[in-house]
């Protein structure tokens, strides 16, 4: 059974998803099951993918339909696929199970397809990944981007709109890949990628071969939200419901940035991609541009997902400066950040569908007195916003160190600079935030005795959720005057657990990058980048 | 001269650029949400447009193995159906063995056209169909909320919204 | 004297103790559990740190690695003589920095004191962190740790106040540590492929005079905890906390943080003998003695007791980067032993001010006439605290001082001698002309 | 932005025309592409899967699966139009009556008009002609529309067709219904339930038989496992394979494409189509 | 405006103080410990 590993993947989310649409007409709490157990099988089967290819150090190649690899279609799943694979299914597996609850308010009786959409989205995700054949991958990139125009579809009032406007941007993007894999068929006759690396290097100097080269990528960038081409991602995940954002927002930029990779380092070989274009300085220049409007774009929003939606865009400006570095340093920080990022934005979105559950608006404004309220979801949303700002014992911070130290190594300084002024105004975002939600409103203090600024203490409003005056376990019990109950109100706990599980996955993740780094993403970046 | 033939050669793969900048004109500048949904289809169809392009022979035809051009074929491929229906394990054996062995010498590449595209552009055109089926979904709940499809006056109601 | 070094696990035993004495504090029932745990983390965290002293004492070194984190660094320990005595310093003020906020907490009844005892925890433990710290990244990363956990203690009172003084703090301190020393680390790493903190420093060899003094500069001006002039005001603006948070921070933790981190990184990595080739520890004593003048200067104008106080601290500090960046053996001791000493009187002038304002709630030294009756422990005590932060001999000051002026001496520049001098003059003015009206009469009206 | 447009069109199209210059000549026989994979398809494809239709072969076989993604393609497209537009509820609705005698249509609100009447016939939209001709001479033609669509897809490997050409026939037949009468009596032929079920069954006898050759031990989707279950030989197994694949595959395009218009001619409420 | 009777701070608070001020004073006649500490710490830094 472990031979056909690389096909249980793919096909048993496939099948599950087909189940769920037929069984969503019969029984309406049978589809969430089917999606969580395939999810799961998917997860623990990539999971041993990774371990073997670690273990055997060699790639596994599958040919689907038994046909050899320029003639059908192969999976090839490297140390780069294996791990991506692994934060995939992951991110899909944790953000399912987290929202169970919004699940059924939100999709009242239309969980049949919502999950096996869901689900849908996260096989197209895992066949892109695994894919060795360009033009499969544009079919499963179709899936991903159909799935995800639905999920996002069915959101607040402005969603519809939104997600035009993401179709519309999304299908250039595709399309453009489209083309560049066609002028490719043209001038070589073949569609597979190594195929197809082993035929580029002998025409290098085609003009076909390089606009092959301009318009794939620009069909990638568009697709990844870059910065001149941006303009649909704030809209798509702040207006769509939380649950399908928790699913696309970690996942599409990153993915996109797994096949951008991908294309420049197997398939346009590095010493086309680098040595013959070396499109570093145009890129890393996008890259700087991007990442600074990310940053300064967020710090003037106020509505809390449409924050982290630019914050993302700037996360994207990381990876694709990162990558055009060029050298060992800034492609594995790159890479390294695909992995990382994605927790982090599955931590910050799950945080936010928490927000949204207690506060019920996404006003920042509205997080007031979080602290006291609910201290475990502030403590596991205090690291996931650590480790964005890049707190050392944190990924965030060891992903920025490659990228700082590739940029350095490569001489882009604009490129470091860029990075830690994101930083420092990812700072300023997030200690915003901490301090709403540690000033509660109705926190004066007493001065015993003291005569000169004698303040008497106004109780004003306590803030107390009217809905929610239970006897819960009094906080501050051990407080010596009490200044209005501060009733704990932690989230239900196939809630909270998903979430203080991913938070303290990024403490791991941090403390563990170096052995991520040594042993897969080394293997991952081929020898002809220095 | 030589820039006329150069033109003449090439001119056939123009005709996909013209559509596909038609298309891209439209799903960028245009107003309206239906023209842009038009638009995009056409910028897919120029894709595949220029995909069968790519696949086109000259003097070759479609790339069916006509049955006549080897007679003995056509007749061992009918009598192989013929035993297939049968379910007869040895005489279906034979058959396609015969098949086989008569089809390596007909077949030239030569005169049929390059299959692969329009396999790639069945895909293709499926997708195209889905996108344009979503979006006119999407199309149709915008609107619904706002009550017109005129992108300027949509974003009147957003701002004053 | 064998100079081998002990793989131990004793200084992560005493950077975690404190941590594992959260979950106690936060869960417990009663305010006395609570203490107690307390108690019990500050006592096991001293006696591991002083079980070390005998073996470090004997010249070797304890290292400890937690886990290898990038391919050249990991977060490693190292235990020497330097890391040892701050730590010994933090430890010991902490258990008496609880005992003190148990009396000043219970006396003004202040809220959410779990939540000040349990980021106290962290913020020791932090302070041990950067002390055992055996390369740059982890002092950075225990820096870090030490910044966001004194943030919640500083906006202890949660009014307008302590909100914009919680936000100036963390844009001075987290801006210079993301914006200066963050970069200056990468390129260190860049150009000389280690972090860690070699005898002779790292730099040498690797980097020219130009990149050196800029580096220099940078982490001079990025570990903003040391109080450097331009990247001071953070302090006095930390004055809006309660009283023993501003003691841990002005005595143990934060500033000594800062001033250990400076030394660390000059003499661990740039290396003296590249600071005087380039004659970069010129630049650094000139900026130091400028600190000085005027922060002493500023004291004097200053009415409030606990800013005046926060002003010498930002003095007393660049005492001990003008003896390191002296380059003498004396200087150095001088200003090492700057560290345990200012420590200890610092803290009784902050843990006096604090009881002053217990026991009347007065805050302005201008309303503090004739006090020393009232309260003549606390007076001595305030009295024995300035004479030790002046340098005066009863007291352990003037030793620090002594070697500090040795140092100067030896260094050969004169103009540092008369900084000194004359700083301390204005240290006694400032102290004694407060000292005197207190124990004078009670005002006639 | 339509300036914007202009500009980038033009450097566009501009730079494409230039990046021809690299092409084969039209038509060219020894262009890379005709060269380097498609003479593996054409000559193999007899003696690997004994179909004569290449198309079809590569599109089921040589990348089956392609195919089978292509077809998900379309099951996602059917479960985002339901789930974008479906409203479950019926709320209050206003209901349109012609009035035999005269052809004269009236709106009712609600539903107060006596049901038993048989003088007013209930109609889908406000200008829908009096179309008796057209609506006998559709229910004529439908069903010769479907026994071609049903060749359509039985012959796919001989003749140029298969299983999404066929099912669009089919798709189009029960569309063809619901336009030329009203959407409640195609609805109650072939209602949204079936039409759901039968997409994701479509796909799922794709995949199924891709993993029934997994289960039995050869690669996923490679027919020629089937062989002993089909009780035929491995190529002509392979045949087979992609004759199921096809229905599967015409299922799923009827289906969906039926779905598809009972959403979209309604705009969720399946009540009142086109 | 104060009457000249004696009101200490709370004991809690006036103990530390007191542990403090005499530790300093301490410090100035048994300096060994941090004394020793920091000639090591020098003679390792200067010394090499």
């Amino acid at each position: 059974m472990t031979s056909n590993l690389p096909a249980l993947v793919i096909i048993v989310p496939l099948l599950a998803s087909l189940v769920a649409a037929g069984a969503g007409w019969f029984n309406r709490k049978a589809p969430f099951y089917i999606a969580v157990i395939a999810l799961l099988i998917s997860f623990i089967s990539s999971v041993l993918l990774l371990a073997q290819v670690v273990a055997t150090g060699v790639a596994i190649e599958y040919q689907m339909a038994g046909w050899p690899a320029p003639v059908g279609i192969v999976y090839v799943i490297d140390h780069l696929s294996a791990m991506v694979l692994v934060v995939i299914t992951f991110v899909a597996f944790v953000n399912l199970i987290g929202n169970r609850q919004a699940v059924e308010t939100e999709f009242k009786n239309k969980e049949g397809a919502f999950n096996a959409l869901y689900v849908l989205f996260t096989a197209g995700l895992v066949g892109m990944t695994a894919t060795g054949d360009a033009f499969n991958l544009y079919v499963l990139l179709e899936i991903a981007s159909l799935s995800g125009y639905a999920l996002i579809g069915l959101g607040s009032s402005r969603a519809p709109l939104a997600t035009l406007n993401y179709l519309f941007l999304g299908t250039i993007g595709a399309t453009f890949y489209l083309l560049g894999v066609g002028y490719l068929y043209i001038a070589t006759g073949s569609l597979n990628m190594a195929d197809l690396a082993t035929i580029i290097p002998s025409m290098m100097n085609s003009s076909t071969i390089l606009f092959a080269f301009i318009i794939c990528l620009t069909g990638l960038l568009v697709k990844m939200a870059i910065f001149p081409v941006h303009g649909w991602l704030p809209g798509a995940y702040s207006e769509s419901s939380t649950v399908s954002a928790g699913l696309i927002a970690p996942l599409t930029t990153k993915v996109t940035i797994y096949i951008m990779v991908r294309i420049c380092l197997t398939l346009f070989t590095p010493e086309y991609t680098f040595g013959y274009i070396d499109p570093t300085d145009i890129m890393v220049a996008i890259a700087v541009a991007s990442i600074i409007f990310g940053s300064l774009s967020a710090l003037a929003q106020k509505d809390f997902k449409r924050m982290l939606s630019y914050i993302i865009i700037a996360e994207v400006g990381y990876m694709v400066g990162g990558f055009f570095l060029g050298n060992r340093m800034g492609v594995s920080g790159a890479i390294l950040h695909i992995v990382n990022d994605a927790a982090m934005t599955l931590a910050l979105f799950m945080a936010a569908g928490i927000f949204i559950w207690k506060t019920g608006d996404e006003k920042q404004s509205s997080l007031k007195g979080l602290y006291a309220k609910m201290p475990f979801t502030m403590a596991g949303f205090t690291l996931a916003a650590l480790s964005v700002v890049g707190v050392p014992p944190t990924c965030g911070f060891f992903s920025k160190w490659y990228l700082i130290s590739g940029g350095i190594a490569a001489g882009q300084y604009l490129f470091v600079g860029a990075l830690i002024f994101s930083s420092l105004i990812n700072a300023v975002l997030f200690f915003r935030i901490f301090e709403i939600a540690l000033f509660e409103p109705f926190k004066s203090h007493h001065h015993a005795g003291d005569e000169e600024d004698k303040v008497e203490s106004h109780h004003g409003e306590t803030i107390v959720d009217p809905g929610v005056i239970e006897s819960a376990q009094q906080y501050s019990g051990s407080d010596s005057h009490d200044h209005g109950a501060i009733v704990i109100k932690e989230p239900p706990l196939p809630m909270l657990v998903p979430f203080l599980g991913v938070c303290v996955l990024l403490l791991i993740l941090g403390l563990y990058s170096g052995s991520i780094v040594n042993n897969i993403i080394h293997f991952a970046i081929p020898a002809g980048i220095i | 001269m030589e820039l006329f033939s150069f033109i003449v050669a090439k001119a056939d793969y123009w005709a996909y650029v013209i559509l596909m900048m038609v298309g891209l004109y439209a799903l960028i500048a245009k107003n309206n949400l239906v023209k842009k949904i038009v638009g995009m289809t056409i910028f897919q169809t120029a894709i595949i447009l220029f995909y069968v392009s790519i696949g086109y022979k000259k003097g070759a035809t479609i790339p069916i193995l006509h049955h006549g051009s080897d007679h003995g074929g056509e007749a061992l491929a009918a009598h192989g159906a013929h035993a297939a229906a049968h379910g007869t394990q040895e005489v279906a054996e034979q058959a396609a063995h015969a098949v086989a062995h008569a089809g390596e010498a007909a077949v030239k590449a030569m005169d049929y056209i390059n299959p692969l595209p329009h396999v790639l552009m069945l895909t293709a055109i499926v997708v195209g169909v889905a996108t344009l089926g979503v979006a006119l979904a999407l199309a149709m709940k915008v609107y619904k909320e706002y009550g017109t499809l005129e992108e300027d006056e949509i974003n009147q109601q957003l701002r004053n919204g | 004297m064998s100079m081998e070094t002990i793989l131990s696990v004793k200084p992560l035993f005493a950077v975690l103790v404190s941590l594992v004495a959260i979950p106690g504090i936060v869960s417990s029932r009663s305010q006395n559990i609570r203490e107690a745990w307390t108690f019990g983390a500050a006592a096991i965290k001293l006696l591991l740190v002083l079980s070390m002293l005998p073996l470090v004492l004997d010249g070797n070194v304890l290292t400890f690695t937690l886990v290898q984190v990038l391919p050249d660094i990991g977060i490693t320990f190292k235990v020497d003589a330097f890391g040892l005595l701050f730590a010994i310093v933090a430890s010991s003020l902490w258990i008496v920095t609880s005992i003190y906020s148990i009396g000043y907490m219970r006396s003004l009844n202040e809220h959410s004191q779990t939540r000040y005892f349990s980021f106290f925890a962290v913020a020791i433990s932090a302070t041990i962190g950067v002390a055992f710290s055996a390369n740059l990244l982890t002092l950075y990363l225990f820096y870090e740790m030490l910044s966001l956990a004194t943030f919640p203690l500083v906006t202890h009172h949660q009014d307008k106040e302590a909100r914009s003084s919680g936000r100036k703090y963390l844009f001075y301190i987290l801006g210079g540590s993301i914006g200066l020393v963050l970069p200056a680390m990468m390129i260190t790493y860049h150009f000389t492929g280690t972090l860690d903190f070699a005898a002779q420093g790292v730099m040498a060899g690797h980097i020219n005079s130009g990149l050196a003094l800029l580096l220099t500069v940078m982490f001079l001006f990025g570990f903003a905890k040391v109080g450097i002039m331009p990247m001071h005001s953070w302090l006095p603006a930390a004055m809006v906390a309660p009283t023993p948070v501003s003691a841990l921070l002005h005595a143990v933790a934060v500033v000594k943080v800062g001033a250990f981190s400076v030394v660390r990184v000059f003499t661990g990595i740039v290396g003296t003998t590249l600071l005087s080739d380039f004659g970069i520890n010129g630049i650094v004593c000139v900026l130091a003695s400028i600190t000085i003048v005027v922060a002493s200067l500023i004291a004097l104008s200053q009415d409030e007791l606990k800013r005046r106080l926060a002003f010498s601290t930002i003095g007393q500090l660049s005492y001990i980067v003008l003896g390191i960046a002296l380059l003498t053996k004396s200087g150095m001791t001088g200003g090492m032993l700057h560290i345990a000493m200012h420590a200890f009187g610092k803290i009784t002038l902050f843990f006096c001010a604090g009881a002053i304002f217990c026991a009347t709630g007065i805050k302005y030294i201008s309303k503090m006439k004739g006090i020393g009756r009232r309260m003549p422990i606390t007076m001595t005590a305030f009295l024995i605290g300035s004479l030790s932060v002046v340098g005066f001999p009863p007291c352990g000051g003037f030793i620090s001082k002594w070697y500090l002026v040795l140092g100067t001496v030896e260094s050969g520049n004169i103009a540092f001698l008369f900084v000194l001098l004359g700083s301390s003059f204005l240290n006694a003015a400032y102290f004694f002309r407060f000292s005197t009206m207190l124990f004078s009469a009670a005002k006639r009206r | 932005m339509k300036i914007l447009g202009k500009i980038t069109i033009t450097i566009c199209g501009l730079l494409l025309l230039f990046f021809t210059s690299d092409f084969p000549d039209w038509g060219d026989v020894n262009s890379p592409a005709s060269t380097h994979l498609s003479p593996y398809f054409i000559e193999h494809t007899i003696e690997d899967t004994a179909v004569p239709n290449i198309v079809t072969s590569v599109l089921a076989d040589y990348r089956g699966y392609d195919t089978m993604f292509e077809t998900t393609v379309i099951l996602t497209a059917g479960l985002a139009c339901f789930l974008l537009l479906r409203i479950p509820r019926k709320d209050s609705i206003h209901r349109y009556y012609r009035h035999e005698p005269t052809g004269v249509t009236i709106r009712v609100e609600g539903d107060r008009y006596p049901k038993g009447s048989n003088v007013f016939t209930r109609i889908d939209s406000s200008w829908v002609p009096y179309d008796l001709i057209i609506n006998f001479t559709c229910r004529l033609l439908i069903h010769f529309i479907q026994l071609f669509a049903l060749y359509v897809v039985a012959h796919g490997h001989h003749s140029p067709g298969g299983g999404f050409q066929g099912g669009v026939l089919l798709g189009a037949s029960v569309i063809l219904f619901a336009i030329s009468g009203n959407l409640r009596a195609a609805i109650k032929r072939f209602g949204e339930k079936t039409a759901a079920i039968l997409s994701s069954t479509g796909v799922f006898i794709y995949a199924g038989a891709g993993a029934l050759c997994l289960f039995i031990g050869e690669q996923f989707l490679n027919y020629s496992a089937l062989g002993p279950l089909l009780g035929t030989d491995r190529i002509m197994a392979r045949s087979h394979g992609i004759l199921i694949v096809e229905i599967g595959v015409a299922m799923a395009v009827m289906a969906v494409m039926i779905w598809i218009y009972y959403n979209l001619s309604s705009a969720g409420k399946q009540d009142e189509g086109l | 405006m104060f009457e000249n009777k004696i009101d200490e701070a709370p004991l809690w608070c006036v103990v530390p103080l007191v542990i403090t001020a005499s530790i300093s004073v301490l410090l100035f006649f048994y300096p060994q410990p941090f004394l020793k500490l920091a000639s090591l710490a020098v003679q390792t830094i200067m010394g090499g």
